[in-house]
């Protein structure tokens, strides 16, 4: 039995209904387990004060806005490689989620910004590679909504998909030229000496997967819906052809 | 009319309408400003509230392109024409339209994209009530100018050409409101002859747009 | 509701096409043109439907009576087949779509995109778009292209049925409907070069 | 392919052609920007580079709007895809006639219009070899998203939501190398690279656009 | 040059439209598709013609040997008749349009805009295109819309000397041309729904 045999709409929507409910419910539990003991149970930071928690839903949602970009880049090239109806629909699933995980980072770096650098927005790299994120991200919904045929939306939404990657990275290299920032660098790192505290970094890790499960469970869910829209349109079709 | 304006707002919000694109066209042009003249953050505060204003008239002006064209050259317009409708009805109608799915959200959102440039704290309010006073004088200016070129293939760009000397007033006196706002001085009186410029246009400007469209009718 | 035109003389950006024309159409007639490619029927119909001005004479009768229907249907794509109809039903003052719908055959039609008809099917909606107009006056310039021998029968029997409610109907085309018409052929009515004083004559 | 270039030209030049409205768009927008951010001298001279290069970005833009859509509405598209052409060759050469009849313009008036805004005397030489280099791609990236828009009816501001951020790798460069030429710094890093960005556009884009074309035509 | 669709399935997004449509078209031969409005004549050409994929079965023979003529003609307003028809020559690889202007009477209007010209000679002008691109498949989508007779016996005219040199013709038309040629009804071969393994099936 093949991992392909998933993309068959039909068994691909068994598959997703038996494991949404434990996707769901392991988020919550990592997200609450995070936020809990991110919120009340770290102490403040002796520079930053109370404002450094907002770590928790920033630092996730960051990485979270940039891994879907980097899935639907991936369900793309399924798509215009083996021409799998799920994974076109899944690339156009988590679009959406991306926007709204960019549109969190952007928030809550804009309210971490005002008292820590003084100003909402700077056009620092790091946030201008964000911005320019979540403009093709923009794009990409807005050809998906434009074009009616589906086939045909998500030939063209992947083709877009792939020339936006190369152009994203593009920007961004451009961008590390055009300015220098005030933004932390990565802070993940497995050198331990450069690492935010042990104290932040714990329940860190539990917000990371808890945002990670709760986008695949976004994901897995949204592209059971468009599945659905697909399978009413057919039937529709199918409807019309015999009246 | 009433159902002419339902349906122009149903076509906008339709798959390939042009709700929504008109923003982000604005976000983008404004995002690019800092990309072009460079990210120092005083410069780009002295310049915000003109840039808002540009990048708002140049949003409004793209999504007029088509808004007379489409119905011309579908034959919709020579239906119209013949209909009890009159002319100038019809392009007041539209250029409303117009202004609900495009002016109205870019008065919205102007002010979130403040922040992008570092418009000072004190600009936000008047920038938010000049654009309120000054977008609707621009749909209908640009109403007349999408009249003017009809007929025109690829007539986009002909039509900026024509309209754009005729938002300069609106823009002036926009652009100086939201200036003096930025700086804290008092902006009455450009918002006083905004407001005069805006009345004037939208009590006129049917009758002539109108006029021309019968003309390029014909 | 009768229409009146005298010794119209049309013409298209200056240049004149016809000259001479009069005739008379009274309710419940049908009168049909007839000529060659490019003789000038389109241009007649749109002076008539007030589209354009007559270079000379003069057509009494037709404001305000006309619904017009050329080459392009003035559909939207992206709205339905009802909501094309109600837009134009709305615009001319009427309600009710049911009829036109009935009458071109669209019923099970209605709820798709007008953009995915294919050409017989939107030709059939623009012609439906008379019926919803309630005006007296039809001018119609080649209703019958795209359409299928059983749809062509089906615009005969509209024709029909609005003749005998009292309106009347001016056609240009090119095949023959089997509704009972008068015909006029414009061949005749050719405008000779200096026949009309165009506005271009002012530079001779 | 000869015959696609000189006949798109033709058209150009024709009456309601595009040729030379590109022009008078860059123009406008750059009288339009003192009107917009104020009249201090000093101020306009330190965003002149960057103003010129948007002004040259947003006036290619607005001509790249009906490229494909012209040819698809009338039916000529379907007849180029079942010609002997390679739908890849047709966009490139569209491409590149765009850029004749545009992009080339800009480049030329570019200056004129710095003496305006009061560009420093340094910049004008690294301005305009910055256009030469950067323009190109900008029509070429154009014709990608053209090409991606060009069934849509009202595809215009679609297509500048899908450019514009395409259009940024390019823009930085360019506008950080005329504006280093205007500061008397040395330009040679960005215009490298902006010669890079060139070279792989015009290598690539017209198979991207190809295929996108194609996919549109079925 | 033989053309051979074999079990042919069409569809619009998606949607069969008709399925299991097999003919053979040899050199010298031309064939008429018949079927009321909306049957799926258009789509079936546009198959033929490689503008979209089929959704089953196998179109042999068509490549680069398409001559397509659709409801649009695809001409530039802007031009005159003589460009637009060297232009389209030159795309082709031709050269000489003197015998297509002749073919189709467009003699005296070489140097008219094309946008001014009547529907009538717009068409005539899109017809002569088919002419100079020298290939040897017409597909003809309702080729005669807006002719009047003279112009269709001239259209009848082409399309038989074409055959006679050789070359053949598949076309949609509701109206009878006076050409000796077989005729397929599709009515037939309309799909119903699940005969073909369409795109969204898989979702059923
Ligand atoms: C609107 C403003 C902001 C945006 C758009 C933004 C965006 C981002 C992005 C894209 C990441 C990167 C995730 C990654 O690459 O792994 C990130 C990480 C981070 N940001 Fe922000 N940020 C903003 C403001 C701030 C502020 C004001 C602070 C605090 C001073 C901050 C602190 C951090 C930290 C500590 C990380 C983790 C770095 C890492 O582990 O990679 N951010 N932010
Ligand atoms: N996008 C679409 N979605 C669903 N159905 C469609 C779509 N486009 C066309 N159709 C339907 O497909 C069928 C075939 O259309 P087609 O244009 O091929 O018909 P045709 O035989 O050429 O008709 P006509 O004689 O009117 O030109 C029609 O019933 C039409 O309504
Ligand atoms: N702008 C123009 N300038 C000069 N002549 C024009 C112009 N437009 C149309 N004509 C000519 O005017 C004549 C009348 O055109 P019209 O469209 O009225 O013909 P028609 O009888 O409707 O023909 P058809 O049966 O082909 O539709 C034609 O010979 C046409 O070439
Ligand atoms: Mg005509
Ligand atoms: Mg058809």
């Amino acid at each position: 039995m093949s991992l392909w045999e998933y993309a068959n709409p039909v068994k691909f929507l068994g598959l997703s209904e038996r494991i949404l409910p434990w996707l769901w419910g392991l988020s919550a539990a990592c997200l609450a387990i995070g936020l809990i003991w991110g919120f009340f149970f770290t102490p403040d930071d002796f520079r930053q004060g109370s404002t450094v928690k907002i770590i928790y839903l920033h630092v996730p949602a960051a990485l979270m806005a940039i891994n879907a970009w980097f899935m639907m880049l991936v369900a793309s090239l399924i798509w215009i490689i083996r021409r799998h109806h799920v994974s076109a629909l899944a690339a156009r699933a988590a679009a959406p989620v991306g926007i709204v995980m960019t549109l969190i980072a952007l928030f809550t770096g804009a309210i971490w910004g005002q008292p820590m650098w003084g100003t909402w927005w700077a056009w620092d790299p790091r946030l201008t590679s964000f911005l320019i994120l979540f403009l093709f991200y923009l794009g990409y919904v807005a050809l998906w909504e434009a074009i009616e045929d589906p086939d045909t939306a998500a030939d063209l939404t992947s083709i877009l998909c792939l020339v936006g990657t190369v152009f994203a990275v593009l920007s961004r290299y451009a961008v590390n030229f055009w300015n220098q920032g005030l933004h932390q660098g990565a802070s993940l790192s497995l050198d331990k000496e450069e690492n935010v505290a042990d104290v932040f970094y714990q329940p860190l890790l539990f917000c990371i997967a808890g945002f990670v499960l709760l986008f695949f469970a976004l994901v897995l869910y949204r592209t059971g819906t468009e599945i659905r829209v697909r399978r009413t349109r057919a039937l529709m079709a199918r409807e019309n052809a015999v009246a | 009319m009433r159902a002419l304006f339902f349906r122009d707002l149903a076509l906008a919000l339709r798959a390939g309408g042009g709700f929504g694109l008109g923003l982000a066209f604005f976000l983008i042009v404004v995002v690019l400003v800092p990309f072009s003249v460079g990210p120092a953050s005083d410069l780009l505060a002295r310049i915000a509230p003109g840039v808002l204003w540009l990048g708002a008239l140049l949003a409004c002006l793209l999504s007029l392109d088509r808004l007379l064209a489409v119905d011309w050259e579908d034959g919709a317009l020579d239906l119209l024409a013949t209909s009890p409708l009159p002319l100038e009805g019809v392009v007041a109608v539209k250029a409303g339209a117009h202004w609900v799915t495009t002016g109205l959200p870019l008065v919205l959102a102007a002010p979130v994209l403040g922040v992008l440039l570092n418009l000072a704290p004190g600009g936000y309010g008047v920038l938010v009530v000049s654009l309120v006073l000054g977008t609707p004088a621009l749909s209908m200016i640009g109403a007349f100018g999408a009249a003017l070129t009809v007929g025109i293939k690829r007539g986009g760009l002909l039509m900026s050409l024509l309209v754009l000397p005729l938002y300069v007033p609106t823009l002036i006196f926009g652009a100086e409101a939201a200036r003096r706002g930025a700086e804290g001085l008092d902006p009455a009186t450009p918002l006083l002859f905004l407001a005069g410029i805006t009345l004037a246009v939208l009590a006129l400007m049917p009758f002539a747009a109108g006029a021309v469209l019968r003309v390029n009718l014909r | 509701m009768e229409l009146n035109v005298t010794d119209l003389a049309v013409g298209r950006s200056g240049v004149p096409v016809l000259a001479g024309v009069s005739f008379t159409l009274s309710a419940g007639r049908a009168l049909v043109l007839r000529g060659p490619n490019g003789a000038g029927k389109t241009t007649l119909l749109r002076t008539v439907a007030g589209l354009q001005e007559p270079m000379e004479g003069a057509v009494v009768g037709a404001e305000d009576q006309v619904a017009y229907a050329a080459h392009a249907d003035g559909l939207k794509s992206a709205l339905t087949v009802a909501e094309n109809l109600q837009f134009w039903a709305a615009v001319f003052g009427q309600s009710g779509i049911a009829e036109a719908l009935h009458a071109f055959d669209l019923e099970g039609l209605e709820n798709r995109a007008a953009g995915t008809l294919s050409a017989g099917q939107k030709r059939r909606l623009g012609l439906a778009r008379l019926v919803v107009t309630g005006r007296p006056l039809w001018i119609l310039d080649e209703p019958t292209v795209s359409l299928d021998a059983a749809s062509v029968a089906l615009f005969a029997d509209a024709v029909r049925a609005h003749l005998a409610g009292g309106g009347c109907a001016l056609m240009a085309t090119h095949i023959d409907l089997g509704i009972e018409a008068d015909v006029l052929d414009v061949t005749p009515y050719r405008a000779r070069a200096g026949a009309v004083a165009a506005s271009d004559e002012a530079f001779l």
